[in-house]
């Protein structure tokens, strides 16, 4: 048992260590090729996997039907752009607000200390865990009225926040740090896919290790059954509260990684309809299945942002046919989701994760050959 | 060393006008395994609940192991609407969630099942030890609690050993039948570590083979872990087989208190619950 | 008469029936006693079209059942007091009551009914504004009764109606079984409590693991050494 | 005073339009606990079919095909996303609340390329009239109005009448519903095509204020609709109409006062503090389960 | 790596065996901005027809254009602009929107493609960005030539601004106008639409209160035409931006009757080039219903089609002047690129943006149902 239990961690770090290397292999193919399209799906899918098992945390396996995420994402941006854009190019940026109040960075200021590429990753790094503190911050803040709500009024209350933070990020008063409602941009960035990979493969190990402990559990057992958990000696209150910081965490750092893949950010992007889209990513990967939320991360935005391209392209028409026409990529798109929803109604996974299934053919092929 | 276990003292349960416990005065010692009979909406289900916290009694207290744990009075709208005794005597509002209840030594069973329905039989068990871990989330992620886990999923296998589980422990707590189900509740309420054990019908849904299976086995684990146990019942062969004492309830109000042989003979409580016995 | 001929009924991959056949004669009361997990549940719950069966056939009076909409069955005169109670409850007793009745429109018999009732369980009476969630285990299962008798049902599914009731509520309710049946009403009974089911039956089928093993009058199977072995109990009768 | 009643008017408008949106919300939830984030969708749709349909034919024509053509979609939307899964978790049916309206938007779009479309003017209900001293149409005196006759019908029908108890009864319990004879899958079509209605009647009053109709406009009347249906606790009808009154009047005040900016905020931040006092909303059921 | 990107794409082999050059149009055909964004590339696409070869080194080019919709989102944006990237274009035109033109600028810089804003207005797009150039004014500028509207055409005094909230377009061009309002000694009350808000009426009652002569709306199209319904009911004339310039706001303001004067890029009537390509423009678009459809069902030209037909001839003015299908040298050859146009000269300075120093002003003649030109205002020196 407790061997198996080291090798969780062992397993995920090694999982972190090939992935990187399998996408720093392909960066260089992609490259030489010109297919760089292919890595910056993997960006985005990657930085959305972190969104959706963030997510998955909490609507799978606490049973806390929260819409809020949008909002801790916004955090998270905001908080990773406020804190790195340059210095210099502050007055740029802040073009309304005389370069804004805050006149440092913290990659820069640590570029200073450890030299330029060093201090600035170290910067970078932990400006992403401010990022995720200062959403567990207000995941706290928002969880002591809401957490006491049930389900589709906790999830309109959640809702309800994110869009509160979003009008306040965007008050005029607030400007000077936030910069209204205008763009942030030109800050530091990670040009290449692994640092996400390991980023987000790190928070993701996290996860799956607090899933699996004693912890992980218990919200299991309050999502099963709230009364029985309560009375089983589980404090409802606290593990929930609990559940809601981590899970804003990570979505804190997810949305200081999604400021970097997008390179600008803004307050109006951040919507309920970028919430539903998380959500759908996790109800189409399985409530409640890690490896299913990361698989439909990446098939989501491959689905929506690549493969079905020509769709819109008018040009790519059979025949005599007028099908083909901006917007029907996405009209496709939704017909895609609505049959995933309606025809594999426990997700692709299913509340399955995937070492189970690769356990279970170990399993059947061991029985077929005894069979035989 | 004769304090008692459970002290309930003057509770009154009232939802709006309904008087569901009505004056409730009890106390059961160490040790003991004493059983709430009554006619249906007596408030046995009710006064169980008071006790553990998931209700907050309209007025009167609960005392455990010599602490008082839960204490009300009538309060807001309810002071005009208070039907019951003893009103001006409390003046604190004491109510604990039931987990804190569970912490200090009491567990408790469902009159409808409710098992953790996509968790394992094992996971069952070990979930309700959560209670039990000192670790806080950050070590219990990154590992640092393997001498805690491993024993508390030691003590899980022996408690399922107990139970008769054992061979069950990998399937889907929902899968078993029925009777199994009721001893997984058993097992789980146990793995919190309790002095006091409340059950709430265990033996509804069972056949008279079931129901006496159950009764040795409950006779069996007080022994074992030395146990006070409280149970409602309507079976009334597993009630005189087992039970130290009995307590009748009837509309909220005890009606009588005794041995097995004494209730069995009250005149009023055959009237009011047990009728001509006819296989009793 | 209702007649279930070879009847396999499975959950996904788990056989619960595995080709039942047995008979309910008008006017009678059969009970159908078994271990827990055995398909007694099941088997009430295809003959209303509740669950779908692989084969089989099911006919209420030379009418195949089988496949057809619930309301049909329900509207042919049967009625079920199901399972774990299952009142509505959000509902007040009396709605509940009602909708027992949902497909009759008579008023005026209705009304009588309803009367019939509650002099039966006079405690619904008492609570008759009171939202069926709230109410005791027993008091909603006297609901779920009374909500089946609603209907005036010719043939009459009771899936263990004393569970969790007080011993003299038992008897009751066993007594009320015996007059709704001189009533004409014909009972399909599942009882966990073999003993008493088994005395007033006219006849008895034992069903274990999805198969019936054993059927005679009620006074036969009393009888019956491995029954009594295997369902009333070792030390009392 | 008129200053006052310049905020007010529109405000009780707007709020009885929010509450007819809202009520097809309440309907829903209230039979298949099912927040039914399409509904937003069907009343622009309806709005976009308002518009086709005039071009092609007088407004006493489009009028009833109009409504016709939401109802009939608001049907086959429940039968082919919402039919398929009822065994199945609440989540799911959820989420195939999410894709419909995805679907919708994104077809709407489709179809009409994005472009914002004038709404047809319909006739009298479009008129302009002078209410002490205010200048306003005719529609926003006519909103609150046809919202409580239609409430007050909505309520009789289902506190009064046998298909009323039989949607109240399968709100809980599909299974049981069917015992009695329920067939619900009527009784849930029937939710469906009365909700619709009240779309499209919402949609009449809401673009003859504000005419244009785009994809998306209707998400925000649709999700403050949303609101005021939780607001006055999700299911329960009068909270519906109370919620909607409520959030409409409230945002006018705050937009007369000057502060625009957090009308939304303010919203739903009202909304948590009526949760806070009242986790149910305000004539919301308890959804406390005996133990 | 990553720095070698894109600068050798941009040419290739087309399917007739001549040689072809991609230019990528990086536009919104979905999203909020969508209907504004298929306007924008229809001029392009007209450009296209009259111009679709060009001789590099004595060779000559076919020119494909490749279209990708950036759905008016940023997030979506950045993966839209990659795959232009990746299909090998060698210049960029676009986008609609100035936010999601500022999301892909680090993508197109890094792989060395010029990208050339149409009608993106905001400073943030250019500044800082060497490969970022665009054809139209900027904000600032179009802001204070607005405030100088209301005080030359309508005496104003005061003016309510009227701005979206979470739009930075529209929240900067309210803030240039409401700076110069306050050198013009104009008073200012200003307020906020917050997203997806539909109910005018508010405003349009506390502008009326506040006894403002003139509301200044700069906002979208869509918000645009529930307020012009609203305002025509409090008799007070809009002032609007260049978004305004499109036949919505035509038969918004028909249907209100009244007062709606913006600023735009383009004037029929200003040069022989700008009245060929109204021209021009119309009849391409009627004689495809499919062009007309996506211009809204009508045949108005928007400024942003004439836009996006200059952006598409300066790209064409840089690949000749590079003499070359490599994208970084397409880029340097556009700072010396000068180019007459339909909407006016196109002179790039260093930030790659364009001096023009007078705006175009069309209102709304409510009787005919047509735009006409109100005047061409400066600033007041
Ligand atoms: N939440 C509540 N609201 C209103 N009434 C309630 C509530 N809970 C219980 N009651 C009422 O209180 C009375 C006692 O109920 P309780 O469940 O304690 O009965 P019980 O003795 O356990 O009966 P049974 O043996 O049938 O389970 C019943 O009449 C019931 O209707
Ligand atoms: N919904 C279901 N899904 C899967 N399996 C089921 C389902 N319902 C019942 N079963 C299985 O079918 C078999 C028969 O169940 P059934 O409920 O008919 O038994 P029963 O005889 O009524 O038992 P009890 O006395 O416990 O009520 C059991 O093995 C049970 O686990
Ligand atoms: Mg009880
Ligand atoms: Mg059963």
């Amino acid at each position: 048992m407790e061997t198996k239990r080291n090798k969780t961690i062992l397993w995920g770090l090694v999982l972190i260590a090939a992935f990187s290397a399998l996408s720093l292999g392909a960066e260089g193919i992609a490259e030489a090729t010109g297919q760089t399209l292919l890595m910056t799906v993997l960006k985005k899918g990657t930085v959305y996997a972190l969104l959706a098992v963030s997510m998955n945390l909490l609507n799978g396996f606490t049973g806390l039907f929260s819409l809020g995420q949008a909002g801790f994402m916004l955090i998270g941006a905001y908080t990773y752009a406020i804190l790195t854009i340059p210095v210099a190019k502050r007055a740029g940026v802040y073009q309304y607000y005389d370069g804004g109040i805050v006149q440092f960075s913290i990659p820069e200021t640590f570029s200073g200390v450890f030299g330029d590429l060093v201090g600035g990753v170290i910067g970078m790094v932990i400006t992403l865990v401010i990022c995720g503190l200062l959403a567990a911050f207000f995941g706290w803040l928002i969880g002591l009225p809401v957490l006491r709500l049930k389900s589709d009024y906790l999830a309109i209350a959640t809702l309800g926040f994110a869009e509160i933070i979003r009008t306040f990020i965007q008050y005029e008063s607030f400007a000077p740090l936030t910069n209204g409602s205008n763009t942030l941009r030109q800050y530091p960035t990670f040009k290449h896919l692994y640092p996400y990979v390991i980023i987000v493969g790190l928070c993701i190990l996290g996860i799956v290790l607090l899933v699996n402990s004693t912890y992980g559990r218990a919200f299991k057992a309050i999502r099963d059954d709230e009364i029985a958990a309560e009375a089983m000696g589980i404090n409802l209150a606290k593990h929930k509260m609990l559940s809601f910081i981590i899970s804003s965490f990570f979505a804190g750092v997810g949305g200081g990684l999604l400021a970097m893949y997008m390179s600008s950010v803004q307050a109006k992007g951040f919507t309920v309809a970028m919430t539903y889209e998380i959500l759908l990513m996790v109800v189409i990967g399985g409530i409640g299945s890690i490896s299913g939320s990361i698989i439909a991360s990446y098939l989501f935005i491959g689905c929506s942002e690549w493969w079905l391209r020509f769709l819109d392209d008018p040009g790519n028409n059979p025949g005599g046919l007028k099908l083909l026409a901006p917007g029907f990529r996405m009209v496709v798109f939704s017909i895609f989701i609505m049959i995933v929803v309606l025809f594999f109604r426990k997700g692709i996974m299913g509340e399955r994760e995937f070492p189970d299934i690769l356990r279970q053919r170990a399993k059947k092929t061991k029985k077929e050959a005894a069979g035989k | 060393m004769s304090e008692n276990v459970l002290k309930v003292e003057n509770v009154t349960m009232q939802f709006g006008g309904v008087v569901a416990v009505d004056n409730m005065n009890l106390e059961i010692n160490q040790g003991e395994i004493v059983a709430l009979i009554g006619p249906n909406g007596a408030g046995k289900t009710t006064a169980f609940n008071v006790v553990t916290g998931v209700y907050q009694p309209t007025n009167g207290a609960v005392w455990f192991q010599g602490e008082k744990i839960v204490e009300n009075h009538p309060q807001g709208k309810m002071r005009q609407q208070y039907k019951g005794q003893h009103a001006g005597e409390y003046s604190r509002a004491l109510a604990p969630t039931p987990d804190a209840i569970t912490k200090l030594g009491m567990a408790r069973t469902f009159q409808n099942i409710r098992l953790w329905k996509s968790q394992t039989v094992f996971d069952n068990v070990l979930i309700a030890k959560h209670c039990r871990t000192h670790t806080n989330f950050l070590s219990a992620a990154l590992r640092l609690n393997r001498k805690e886990e491993q024993a508390q999923r030691q003590h899980v296998e022996e408690l399922l050993e107990l139970v008769g589980l054992s061979d069950v422990k990998g399937e889907l707590a929902t899968s078993l039948p029925y009777g199994k189900q009721r001893r997984l509740e058993i097992a789980r309420a146990l793995a919190t570590e309790p002095k006091l054990l409340l059950l709430d019908e265990p033996a509804a849904g069972m056949n008279p083979q079931e129901t006496g299976e159950l009764t040795a086995f409950i006779s069996e684990i007080r022994s074992k872990l030395g146990l006070t146990v409280f149970l409602i019942e309507h079976h009334m062969d597993l009630v005189m087989d087992i039970s130290d004492r009995i307590y009748v309830l009837d509309f909220g109000r005890l009606i009588a208190e005794g041995t097995p042989a004494e209730i069995q003979n009250n005149q009023r409580v055959i009237d009011a619950y047990l009728g001509v016995a006819e296989d009793a | 008469m209702l007649k279930i001929e070879n009847l396999h009924v499975a959950y996904g991959g788990i056989q619960a029936l595995r080709g039942i056949s047995m008979e309910v004669p008008d006017g009678k009361i059969v009970t159908l006693i078994g271990a827990n997990g055995a398909g007694k549940s099941t088997t009430l719950r295809t003959i209303t079209g509740l669950v779908k069966a692989v084969s089989g056939s099911v006919q209420w009076n030379g009418e195949e059942l089988l496949g057809k909409p619930i309301d049909r069955i329900i509207s042919a005169g049967i009625a079920m007091s199901p399972e774990g109670r299952r009142v509505f409850p959000d509902l007040t007793v009396l709605e509940n009551l009602k909708l027992g009745a949902y497909l009759r429109r008579n008023k005026a018999e209705i009304a009588k009914d309803l009367q019939w009732v509650y002099e039966l369980f006079p405690r619904l009476k008492e609570r008759d504004w009171q939202a069926a969630g709230t109410l005791s285990g027993g008091e909603q299962q006297m609901l779920a009764v009374g909500r089946a008798l609603m209907s005036r049902p010719k043939l009459l599914l009771m899936d263990e109606p004393s569970l969790g009731l007080a011993p003299l509520v038992v008897q009751d309710i066993f007594s009320i079984i015996g007059e709704i049946n001189r009533q004409g009403v014909t009972i399909l009974l599942i009882e966990q409590n073999a003993n008493m089911a088994l005395k007033i039956a006219d006849l008895a089928y034992v069903l274990e693991t999805g198969n019936i093993t054993m059927s005679g009058t009620g006074a036969e199977l009393l009888a019956d050494e491995r029954v009594k072995e295997a369902y009333l109990g070792k030390h009392k009768s | 005073m008129v200053q006052i009643l310049s905020t007010l008017l529109p405000g009780i408008s707007v709020g009885g339009q929010y509450a007819l949106i809202a009520l097809g919300y309440t309907m829903v939830y209230g039979i298949l606990r099912l927040i039914n984030f399409a509904h937003g969708d069907i009343f622009t749709v309806a709005g976009f079919v308002m518009f086709y349909a005039v071009t092609a034919m007088p407004v006493q024509l489009a009028i009833p095909l109009t409504i016709a053509v939401t109802v009939l979609l608001g049907f086959t939307v429940e039968r082919l996303a919402y039919k398929p899964l009822r065994s199945a978790p609440r989540m799911s049916v959820m989420i195939s609340a999410i894709g419909v309206s995805y679907l919708l938007q994104n077809l709407m779009w489709y179809i009409t390329g994005g472009q914002p479309q004038q709404y047809p003017v319909i006739p009298w209900i479009s008129d302009s009239i002078s209410v002490f001293g205010t200048e306003t149409k005719r529609v926003t005196i006519i909103t609150p109005i046809l919202t409580i006759v239609l409430i007050l019908a909505l309520v009789t029908l289902i506190k009064k009448t046998r298909i009323g108890m039989a949607m109240r009864a399968a709100s809980r319990d599909f299974e049981t519903a069917r015992l009695m004879g329920i067939k619900i899958n009527s009784v849930i079509s029937m939710t469906f095509v009365i909700g619709s209605f009240l779309a499209a009647v919402g949609s009449f009053l809401f673009f003859s204020n504000y005419s244009t109709v785009s994809p998306t406009v209707g998400t925000m009347p649709g999700l403050k609709a949303f609101v005021a249906a939780v607001f006055g606790g999700i299911g329960s009808i009068p909270g519906a109409v109370v919620g909607g009154f409520i959030i409409g009047i409230c945002e006018n005040i705050i937009r007369g006062l000057g502060y625009s900016t957090f009308s939304d905020a303010f919203t739903f931040a009202l909304l948590i503090v009526v949760l806070f006092v009242k986790p149910t909303g305000l004539f919301g059921e308890k959804l406390e389960e005996k133990v | 790596g990553g720095n070698s990107g894109g600068s050798d794409g941009g040419s290739g082999s087309g399917a007739s065996g001549s040689k072809v050059i991609k230019i990528g149009i990086y536009e919104p055909s979905s999203g909020n901005n969508g209907a504004g964004g298929k306007k924008e590339v229809l001029g392009i696409e007209y450009a296209n027809t009259q111009v679709n070869t060009v001789t590099i080194g004595g060779e000559e080019y076919s020119i494909e254009l490749v279209p990708v919709d950036n759905q008016s989102e940023n997030d979506k944006g950045v993966s839209a602009a990659q795959q232009l990237v990746s299909s090998g274009v060698a210049v960029v035109l676009g986008s609609y929107g100035s936010g999601v033109s500022m999301a892909a600028a680090p993508v197109f810089e890094e792989a060395k493609i010029a990208a050339i804003g149409c009608s993106c207005t905001n400073p943030g797009v250019t500044l800082g960005n060497p490969y970022y150039f665009r054809v139209c004014y900027l904000d600032p500028f179009q802001g204070s030539v607005l405030a100088n509207l209301a005080k030359d055409e309508f005496s104003a005094k005061t003016a309510y601004v009227f701005t979206e909230l979470g739009d930075d377009y529209s929240v900067g061009l309210g803030e240039y106008f409401t700076q110069e309002c306050g050198r013009l000694g104009i008073q200012v009350v200003a307020d906020q639409n917050p997203q997806g808000n539909t109910d005018m009426s508010g405003f349009v009652n506390a502008a009326k209160s506040a006894g403002a002569d003139v509301i200044f709306a700069p906002c979208s199209t869509t918000v645009a035409s529930l307020l012009i319904d609203q305002a025509a009911s409090a008799g007070i004339p809009l002032i609007a931006g260049d978004t305004w310039d499109d036949a919505v706001i035509l038969q918004a303001a028909s249907k209100a009757g009244t007062d709606v004067y913006f600023s735009t890029f383009y004037d029929e009537g200003a040069s022989d080039a700008a009245a060929a390509f109204m021209d021009g423009f119309k009849s391409w678009l009627n004689a495809n219903s499919d062009k007309l459809s996506n211009n809204g069902g009508s045949d108005t030209v928007s400024a942003v089609s004439a836009l996006g037909y200059d952006a598409y001839m300066v790209a064409v003015e840089a690949i000749k002047a590079a003499d070359s299908a490599d994208s970084d040298a397409i880029a340097q050859a556009l700072s010396g690129v000068t180019y007459t146009g339909v909407t006016g000269d196109v002179v790039f300075d260093d930030e790659g943006d364009v001096d023009k120093n007078i705006i175009f002003i069309k209102g709304v003649d409510t009787e005919k149902g047509e735009f006409y030109s109100v005047k061409e205002q400066g600033l007041a020196q």
